[in-house]
């Protein structure tokens, strides 16, 4: 049944795409307690998706990957958002409450990290995943009729039975391949995947990369991959951008970042996953933690636990310059570096 | 056939444990007046009656026999669907109690229709609108209603909006003349029935006040229990699933929202069922309505063992069947629910 | 190695009181000041009639006017909030005691002993208060001692019910397991490990019910179960002046909105634990 | 209600529940108030006395032991079937059977002798000159009827619901209210009465006060003072403060317990502030008692008020031994009033240094205690009546020693005895009368009560609706066959 | 041989409907400082043998024996002593800690309540100590769980059960709620552990480049059943079974090259 669709060979040139949506300087304040003060978790992001392009998003947990996915498509009500984010030409933090629900859905949608806990519980698969189309006034068994199909491509089987089943009774991959569903049903140009695999065991993991890897291409879906497993990066994008405490730090082809990382940050996560086609030594580990939102450090906010430091990386934030084919936030990079 | 069999093992596994519960109440109130000092054989017979009526009296009601026969024999009528006889009324207990109940029934029945149909809208928009105008206006309008005892509002409302500007009438179930026959005992369902809509609104306009007043404290814990409950359902992840397909807020509450948030409500009101009824005797007493309440009351006052008895039995088995229905509204909404109790994986 | 000191701001950060908080925080030792301190300033009169003085309205000597006795509504009022007050907290406490006893004997205990002490709960559940208050009060005479004892014994079951379910969610938390793994004894698992993570939600609803308990004592001196004369419990206050809604307005509103206002007090500190506890809550 | 227009209806608030229209249970007072103008007795009061009814003729013979009857020979039940002289033996054979309800009054009726319709007597066990002032509670029934619905509980559970009666009135339709028809074949027929009587249950005074300023009901009983007072005020409203046997009083425990030195007891009776209480508590609806039985009653001595006198109080507790006294009082909760007086009497006794413990008791609980004279209450307060205006029926029932169960203060003294035992045989009005004022006389000095006050119960009507309110002995405070419309 | 599980069964009761069977005859050995890994997919039963090697659930059939000590039935001294020699580190490390416990009641309760060391500054002294060797600051000893992070709770884990020194620790997934920086700075300390403390280890996952660093003996599981077990290098270069060679199949490399062949490889032989 599964179609294989051929790799591209890495060597080959990178193709030159359409942007699809383009952020420039995003910031997301979230209000803190009744105080009115805020705290500032996505600080300036700028960055671009080509249409049909496979962007990964990694960063250790609290980074502030998910505010950012979240911010393309102003899901928090609470957050205080600013920038630009332009899709398909119009700014998206300038549309009405009502323009935005129209796109969402259907022009982006999202796939969330915990298959359960983004499904309704009290509400079955096929109206779960038919309600895209309800509510944009779709009938009754035309939506059913879509939502069967969608669920088939995904790879249910015994869909149509299963249409009438509730979240709980199926698996974790299961439930997965049914957010995709409802995701994939309104037809958008932008998928949002929230660490869509971070809950499964390695197998399902495994069949649901293969899923959006299929779905992406039949359909030339712009995908934005968000995950802190540089493993599935590796398989599945084209291009990993790496976010730090609320900012992008390296952004680059796949292929370059994974050869040659050039932020340290970006060198030590390669570094620290254990990996099963190498010799055994010590793993490498980064010393300490990220940093919570309200306490960040001054200077580049990763100084504290880099083992390149020097004097100027406490005091200045490195901006995101063009270092060849790639973009990197380090003072390193400056040519003033150790 | 599957689903029927794991439907009838719930609902008999549930049956018996009510029953179980209902023995025990049973039970516990029958030593409870039994020990109360007092003596039924006096209250029969009379304040005045000689000792050798009193034990003539003892003797025909056969409260000469230790109080365990007696507790058996209790027992062996109740089974048999008697609830003994009242030395009061020297009628039926059960006689005496269809007389009542209706009121009383209709009463909550209404407060509880009230409670519903006020607090869960509001809770609604409360939560929704968390910290808005309307959100803050209700909240203190809850602790306020909440804040006060009822038999108190109900004094007052009834003077002041009863009594001084005569929108609603001072007490009482009917006007003059008003009366349908009796077919339930409850006078807006007699008049629905006689198809008289003068005297339906009539005993309506009687129960309005009274059942607001019993459905206040009530709503109050609704409403704030529901917008608790609401706020962490709209916190949680599917609801932001649901909002990233384009749902208006509208879809999103009602198809949504709510219903992941009735479970603590629904669960909530089978306990406020027991309890209004319990409360219902204050609200009969200054609105002058003839209830199990007043009925209750005045077996207390009299030791009169069966009527009492007869009474909490009745309330028990209010009590014990609202849970069964809040069980099976649960039961209903809830797949997860269902599969857990009924066992069947969803095939 | 040692790791860097923790750089991590408490997670909530303590936040300052808002002014309404503050106002319910002062109304409540207003009322905790009353109820200590009020009856060391009260003057001897208000337990003796002055029956020809008696329903006097308002004026500069009797502020709240006089009762049927012809005392000092005020002055009751304060006097009275002690008794009030001492009794909600009595009833509120021995509940709680036994709820919680019932709770952890029934999530620590076997099924059996689990199903049948919750098979006892619904029959407590089932028991209606009033009757129960009734009883007592024809077997031990109606005082506020059986009004309070009433209360105790059926407060309990709501409290043994909620609880007994959080234990058991509590209990499957994976540190409790940890616990056991350690070889703790079943009663520290308890008491230390399961009751102290159980009882945040409890603690919301004994505030709330301080309150509550102010208007079901009010509501058992109007069936005459309660405090007797000469106390100056306000239920009862309020009970003996229910027939004066219109002749003697002030004996009425007075105790009620005494009542009410410790209620609303009471419900709010319960509002704002809460919030505390679940910062999502809030309403502004 | 019924099918009589509401201009010919009166509608009564009464408070108190209507436990059963059953005549075995006119012992309570709702009952007994609608059931008067339902059945007929064999005597009655004409305010203080005794009267025949539907008997036109009685005698008690010499040694008291019976009673002969004449009968009307004009009375219909209410279905058309005649009144005899063998519904009368049906009547007591029935209460005897049963020994409940007001049974207890007719202790020591042995059987009927039926000499023909209209001719009959009744024997007795012992002589009992009581016996005949309490046929005035006893209601005869439709023989033919009640045994043809007798069930298994001699009509009991009939007649909770269905009349079997000779009054004016017959019971209509019972589903909302109690309502009460007037019967047209009545023998003693006048111009007036209502056509029908709705009793609506109306339990707290000022709810009745307002209802009536409503309109929503014409006539209601047992205001509180307060409440009359207001209404006093509004011209469309009449109040009337209705006399007759309530006296409140404080009984004492005369056999055990520091009440049982009578000089305490007369220490006692001089705390109570009674012309306060009256004015405070009554609103002056009411008159300060004068000896243990009420002041509406016949057979009374002159005896002196009792005068509040703090220091002779403390005086004579000081020579009884008694100077710092702990005492206790039960009251019935359920009477607001009697909590005020009580309340008085805890305040007053504080003066002179004596705690009173006030407890409420249930009624059961009081009837109950009242078995054993260590357990009588040591200090009872009570709002006292007759259940007919007889001295006799009070003094025997509450102060002869074998009157367990209703002697109230454990009261044995073998004079009083005697002197009861031989009125009880005295046929004789005016010597039995004064065998009763020396009983009262000797209770006094004994200073068995603090005797309070007579009480007025206010009842009130509007203007218009009926003609006048006279107060009832039997049934108080007024007999619904006693209402007359102001406009018929 | 420390501990042995002898062919032990485990269901699940789901009334009304059978029970279901977890856990088909599971045998396993554990020796006196040996790592052996338990992996297997989400429900192959991993933390159910967890549980009964810890005597936190009771198999049906089989035996559980530590140290001449019959688990299954261990009652008084002898279930005190198994209680103070096989400990536990759970996933979560958010719910794994009591939070109304400041660092030192948690690390010091196994001592409290194992008598180990009688006096309060003792117990003071060796909860520092033991801080100190899992990397965490001493000086944190009197604050509550809430404010550390998920690593640095894995540690309060540690060394809560290291503390009283047992001879066995079981780890279920104690690395899975980490990040990777910090997940490779616990699974170096219990590297680091065991050595100086000849832990026996039981690590439970089912990410097996972990497993791979960690343990030295492997025991693979399907649907209760254990499919294979053996060394690693037996595992990791030539497994026999097909299950165990999909796992491996599905591991992610964090290198493109590597990693696409490796899921072009695998497709071409799914698709076929
Ligand atoms: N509603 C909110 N209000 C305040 N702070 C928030 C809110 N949601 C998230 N944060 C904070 O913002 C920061 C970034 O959160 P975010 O969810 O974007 O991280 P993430 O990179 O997706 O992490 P993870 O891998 O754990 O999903 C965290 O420190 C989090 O505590
Ligand atoms: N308390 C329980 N009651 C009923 N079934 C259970 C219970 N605990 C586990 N199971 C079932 O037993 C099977 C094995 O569960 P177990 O937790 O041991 O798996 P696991 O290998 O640890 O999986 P994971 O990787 O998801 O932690 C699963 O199918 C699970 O649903
Ligand atoms: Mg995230
Ligand atoms: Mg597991």
């Amino acid at each position: 049944m599964k179609t294989v669709h051929p790799l591209p060979d890495e060597a080959s040139v990178v193709p030159v795409r359409q942007p699809l949506i383009t952020v420039e300087k995003l910031t997301v304040d979230m209000p803190l307690g009744r105080s009115g003060s805020s705290v500032r978790i996505v600080d300036g992001v700028d960055f671009t998706i080509g249409v049909g392009e496979r962007v990964a998003l990694v960063g250790e947990s609290g980074s502030g990957k998910s505010l950012t996915a979240r911010a393309l498509m102003r899901l928090d009500r609470l957050a205080k958002l600013s920038g630009r984010v332009d899709f398909d030409g119009t700014d998206l933090l300038k549309l009405s409450d009502r323009d935005m629900g129209k796109l969402r859905g259907s022009s982006i949608a999202m796939v969330f990290q915990d298959p359960m806990s983004f499904l309704d519980p009290l509400m079955t698969i096929g109206d779960q995943v038919a309600e895209t189309l309800r509510i944009r006034g779709i009938g009754k068994a035309e939506a059913r009729k879509r939502a069967l199909a969608v669920l088939d491509e995904l790879g249910v089987d015994r869909a149509a039975e299963r249409l009438d089943a509730y979240p709980h009774e199926f698996s974790g991959g299961m439930r997965q391949r049914v957010v995709l569903a409802m995701a994939l049903v309104g037809e958008p140009r932008l998928l949002i995947a929230d660490e869509p695999t971070t809950a499964l065991d390695v197998r399902v993991q495994d069949q649901v990369l293969d899923l959006l890897d299929d779905v992406s291409t039949r359909r030339g879906l712009a995908v934005l991959f968000i995950t802190h497993d540089l493993g599935v990066v590796a398989g599945f994008a084209e291009r990993v951008m790496v976010m730090y405490s609320g900012r992008i730090v390296e952004d680059g082809e796949v292929a370059s970042v994974f050869a040659k990382p050039s932020h340290p940050y970006t060198q030590g996560l390669i570094k620290a996953v254990p990996r099963i086609d190498q010799d055994l030594n010590t793993l490498y580990a980064i010393p300490g933690a990220p940093p919570p939102p309200l306490a960040r450090p001054s200077g580049c906010p990763f100084h504290p636990r880099c083992d390149q430091r020097f004097d100027r990386c406490g005091v200045d934030l490195p901006a995101l310059q063009p270092v060849g084919m790639s973009r990197v936030a380090c003072h390193l990079l400056d040519g003033k570096g150790a | 056939m599957l689903a029927f069999r794991a439907y009838s093992w719930f609902l008999s596994r549930r049956l018996g444990l009510a029953l179980l519960t209902l023995w025990g109440l049973a039970s516990l109130v029958f030593l409870m007046i039994k020990l109360m000092p007092g003596d039924e054989a006096q209250m029969a017979a009379g304040a005045d009656a000689s000792a050798a009526q009193i034990e003539a009296v003892r003797e025909r009601l056969g409260l000469d026999a230790p109080v365990i026969m007696q507790y058996f024999s209790f027992l062996g009528r109740l089974l048999r669907g008697d609830l003994g006889t009242s030395i009061v009324t020297l009628q039926p207990v059960l006689a005496d109690l269809e007389k009542v109940l209706p009121s009383t029934l209709e009463l909550v029945f209404i407060a509880m229709l009230l409670n519903l149909a006020v607090a869960i809208p509001a809770g609604i928009v409360a939560a929704y609108r968390q910290g808005g105008v309307f959100d803050a206006t209700s909240r203190v309008t809850a602790v306020m209603l909440g804040g006060m005892p009822a038999f108190w509002l109900a004094l007052v409302l009834q003077y002041v909006l009863g009594s001084v500007w005569r929108v609603v009438p001072i007490s009482g179930q009917q006007s003059y003349g008003m009366a349908s026959p009796i077919v339930t005992g409850a006078p807006t369902l007699d008049a629905l029935m006689a198809l008289n809509v003068g005297a339906f609104f009539d005993a309506l306009h009687h129960i309005i006040l009274p059942a607001a007043v019993l459905a206040a404290l009530f709503a109050t814990q609704i409403f704030r229990t529901l917008r608790a409950s609401l706020l962490g359902v709209l916190r949680s992840d599917f609801i932001m699933a649901v909002r990233a397909k384009g749902a208006t807020a509208r879809h999103m509450l009602v198809r949504h929202a709510l219903p992941n948030s009735l479970n603590p409500v629904l669960t909530l009101s089978g306990t406020q069922a027991g309890a209004m009824i319990g409360s219902a005797v204050l609200v009969e007493t200054v609105f002058a309505r003839q209830g199990i309440g007043a009925y209750m009351f005045n077996a207390v006052a009299q030791k009169d063992a069966f009527a009492v008895l007869g009474s909490v039995m009745f309330i028990g088995t209010v009590v014990c069947l609202v849970n069964l229905i809040v069980d099976i509204l649960q039961l209903l909404v809830d797949p997860r629910i269902r599969a857990a109790q009924l066992g069947s994986q969803g095939q | 190695m040692t790791a860097p000191a923790i750089a991590q701001p408490a997670a909530r950060r303590k936040e300052g009181f808002s002014a309404f908080e503050m106002f319910v925080f002062a109304l409540v030792v207003a009322l905790l000041a009353i109820a200590v301190f009020g009856p060391f300033f009260a003057p001897d009169s208000i337990y003796s009639s002055d029956i020809a003085n008696s329903l006097m309205p308002p004026s500069a000597a009797n502020w709240f006017g006089t009762d049927d006795q012809g005392r000092d509504v005020f002055w009751r009022l304060i006097v009275g909030a002690q008794t009030t007050l001492l009794s909600a907290f009595l009833v509120v406490t021995l509940y709680s005691l036994i709820g919680v006893t019932i709770a952890t004997v029934a999530a620590a205990g076997p099924r059996w002993l689990d199903e049948g002490l919750m098979r006892i709960t619904d029959i407590g559940l089932a028991l209606p208060g009033m009757i129960v208050a009734l009883g007592f009060a024809a077997a031990m005479g109606a005082s506020l001692r059986s009004a309070v004892i009433a209360m105790a014994i059926t407060g309990w079951p709501i409290t043994a019910r909620m609880l007994r379910g959080i234990m058991r969610q509590t209990m499957e938390q994976p540190f409790v397991a940890g616990a056991q793994v350690l070889g703790v004894s079943k009663w520290r698992l308890m008491t230390k490990h399961v009751l102290p993570n159980s009882l945040d939600v409890l603690i919301v609803k004994w505030a709330g019910d301080i309150g509550t308990t102010v208007l079901v004592l009010a509501s058992l001196s109007f069936i005459g179960v309660g405090a007797q004369p000469p106390s100056a419990e306000w239920g009862a206050t309020i009970a003996s002046a229910r027939g004066y809604v219109s002749t003697a307005w002030w004996t009425v509103v007075a105790p009620g909105a005494a009542v009410a206002i410790t209620s609303i007090a009471f419900g709010l500190l319960g509002d704002i634990i809460q919030v505390r506890r679940d910062p999502s809550l809030r309403g502004n | 209600a019924s099918a009589a227009d509401r201009e010919h209806t009166i509608i009564v608030g009464l408070g108190g529940q209507i436990n059963t229209l059953d005549p075995l249970r006119a012992d309570y007072n709702q009952t007994n108030t609608i059931i008067s103008a339902v059945y007929d007795t064999l005597v009655t009061y004409d305010d203080t006395k005794l009267v025949g009814s539907l008997a036109t003729e009685y005698a008690y013979s010499d040694d008291a032991k019976s009673i002969t009857f004449t009968l009307r020979p004009d009375v219909k039940f209410h279905d058309g079937t005649a009144l005899t002289a063998k519904d009368v033996a049906y009547t007591l054979d029935r209460l005897k059977r049963l020994g409940a309800g007001v049974a207890s009054l007719i202790d020591g009726y042995d059987s009927t002798t039926v000499t023909d319709d209209t001719h009959l007597t009744i024997n007795l066990s012992k002589p009992n000159t009581l016996f005949l002032p309490s046929l005035s509670k006893i209601y005869i029934l439709n023989s033919a009827l009640v045994e043809t619905n007798k069930g298994g509980d001699d009509g009991q559970g009939w007649l909770q619901a269905h009349d079997a009666g000779s009054g004016p009135y017959v019971l209509g339709d019972q589903s909302q209210a109690v309502v009460i028809d007037l019967f047209p074949g009545y023998w003693a027929a006048e111009a007036g009465r209502p056509e029908s009587i709705v009793f609506r249950r109306i339990d707290e005074s000022s709810t009745r006060r307002d209802e009536l300023r409503a309109g929503n009901i014409d006539v209601a009983f047992g205001f509180a003072d307060r409440d009359a007072a207001a209404m006093a005020t509004d011209p469309a409203l009449k109040v009337v403060p209705i006399n007759t046997s309530y006296q409140t009083e404080v009984v004492f425990n005369t056999k055990v317990g520091p009440t049982a030195d009578p000089k305490v007891r007369k220490a006692l009776r001089m705390v109570y502030d009674y012309a306060g209480g009256l004015r405070g508590v009554r609103g002056g609806n009411g008159k300060v008692a004068n000896g243990p039985l009420p002041a509406r009653l016949d057979c009374r001595p002159e005896l002196p008020e009792v005068k509040r006198d703090l220091e002779a109080a403390k005086a004579m507790l000081a020579e009884a031994g008694a100077s710092s006294l702990k005492l206790k009082m039960n009251f019935q909760p359920v009477f607001e009033l009697q909590k005020q007086e009580a309340t008085l009497f805890q305040s007053n006794l504080r003066e002179i240094g004596i705690d009173l413990e006030l407890e409420p008791i249930a009624y059961p609980n009081y009837l109950a205690s009242l078995k054993d004279p260590n357990s009588i209450p040591q200090m009872m307060l009570l709002e006292d009546f007759a259940q007919f205006p007889d001295a006799g029926i009070m003094l025997v029932k509450g102060y002869k020693s074998d009157a367990i169960g209703t002697n109230r203060t454990g009261y044995a003294n073998p004079e009083v005895d005697k002197l009861l035992d031989t009125a009880l045989a005295t046929a004789d009005d005016a010597k039995r009368c004064d065998l009763y004022k020396q009983v009262q006389t000797i209770l006094d000095n004994d200073s068995v009560m603090v005797d309070m006050y007579g009480v007025y119960k206010p009842a009130a009507y509007r203007v218009g609706t009926l003609a006048d309110l006279k107060a009832s002995m039997l049934a108080t405070p007024a007999e619904p066959a006693d209402f007359r419309l102001a406009k018929p | 041989m420390l501990m042995s599980i002898d062919s032990i069964s485990k269901s699940y009761n789901a009334f009304p409907n059978p029970p279901a069977k977890v856990l088909h005859d599971v045998t396993l050995n554990v020796d006196t400082g040996e790592a052996i890994g338990l992996v297997g997919e989400s429900g192959s039963g991993k933390s159910t043998i967890a549980k009964c090697m810890l005597a936190l659930i009771k198999p049906e059939e089989g035996r559980i024996t530590y140290d001449g000590i019959d688990v299954i039935h261990a009652k008084g001294d002898d279930l005190r002593r198994f209680r103070r020699e096989v400990q536990m580190v759970f996933q979560d490390p958010y719910g794994s800690l009591n939070p109304r416990m400041t660092v030192e009641e948690l690390i010091g309760e196994g001592l409290l309540i194992h008598k180990l060391e009688p006096t309060a500054a003792a117990r003071r002294a060796r909860v520092a100590e033991m801080m100190e060797m899992v990397g965490l600051n001493p000086n944190d000893m009197d604050r509550y769980t809430r404010s550390f992070s998920g690593g640095q709770r894995q540690r309060i884990a540690i060394a809560r059960a290291l503390v009283i020194r047992p001879r066995i620790l079981v780890c279920d997934e104690p690395v899975a709620a980490l990040d990777v920086s910090v997940q490779a700075q616990v699974i170096n300390l219990l590297q680091d552990m065991q050595k100086k403390l000849n832990l026996a280890i039981v690590f439970v996952a089912h990410d097996l480049a972990v497993v791979r660093h960690l343990c030295e003996k492997i025991v693979v599981l399907h649907k209760g059943k254990v499919v294979e077990q053996g060394s690693r290098d037996e595992i990791f270069g030539a497994p026999k079974m097909p299950y165990t060679q999909s796992l491996l199949a599905a591991v992610p490399v964090p290198d493109p090259v590597v990693g696409r062949a490796r899921r072009a490889a695998r497709r071409l032989e799914t698709a076929n």
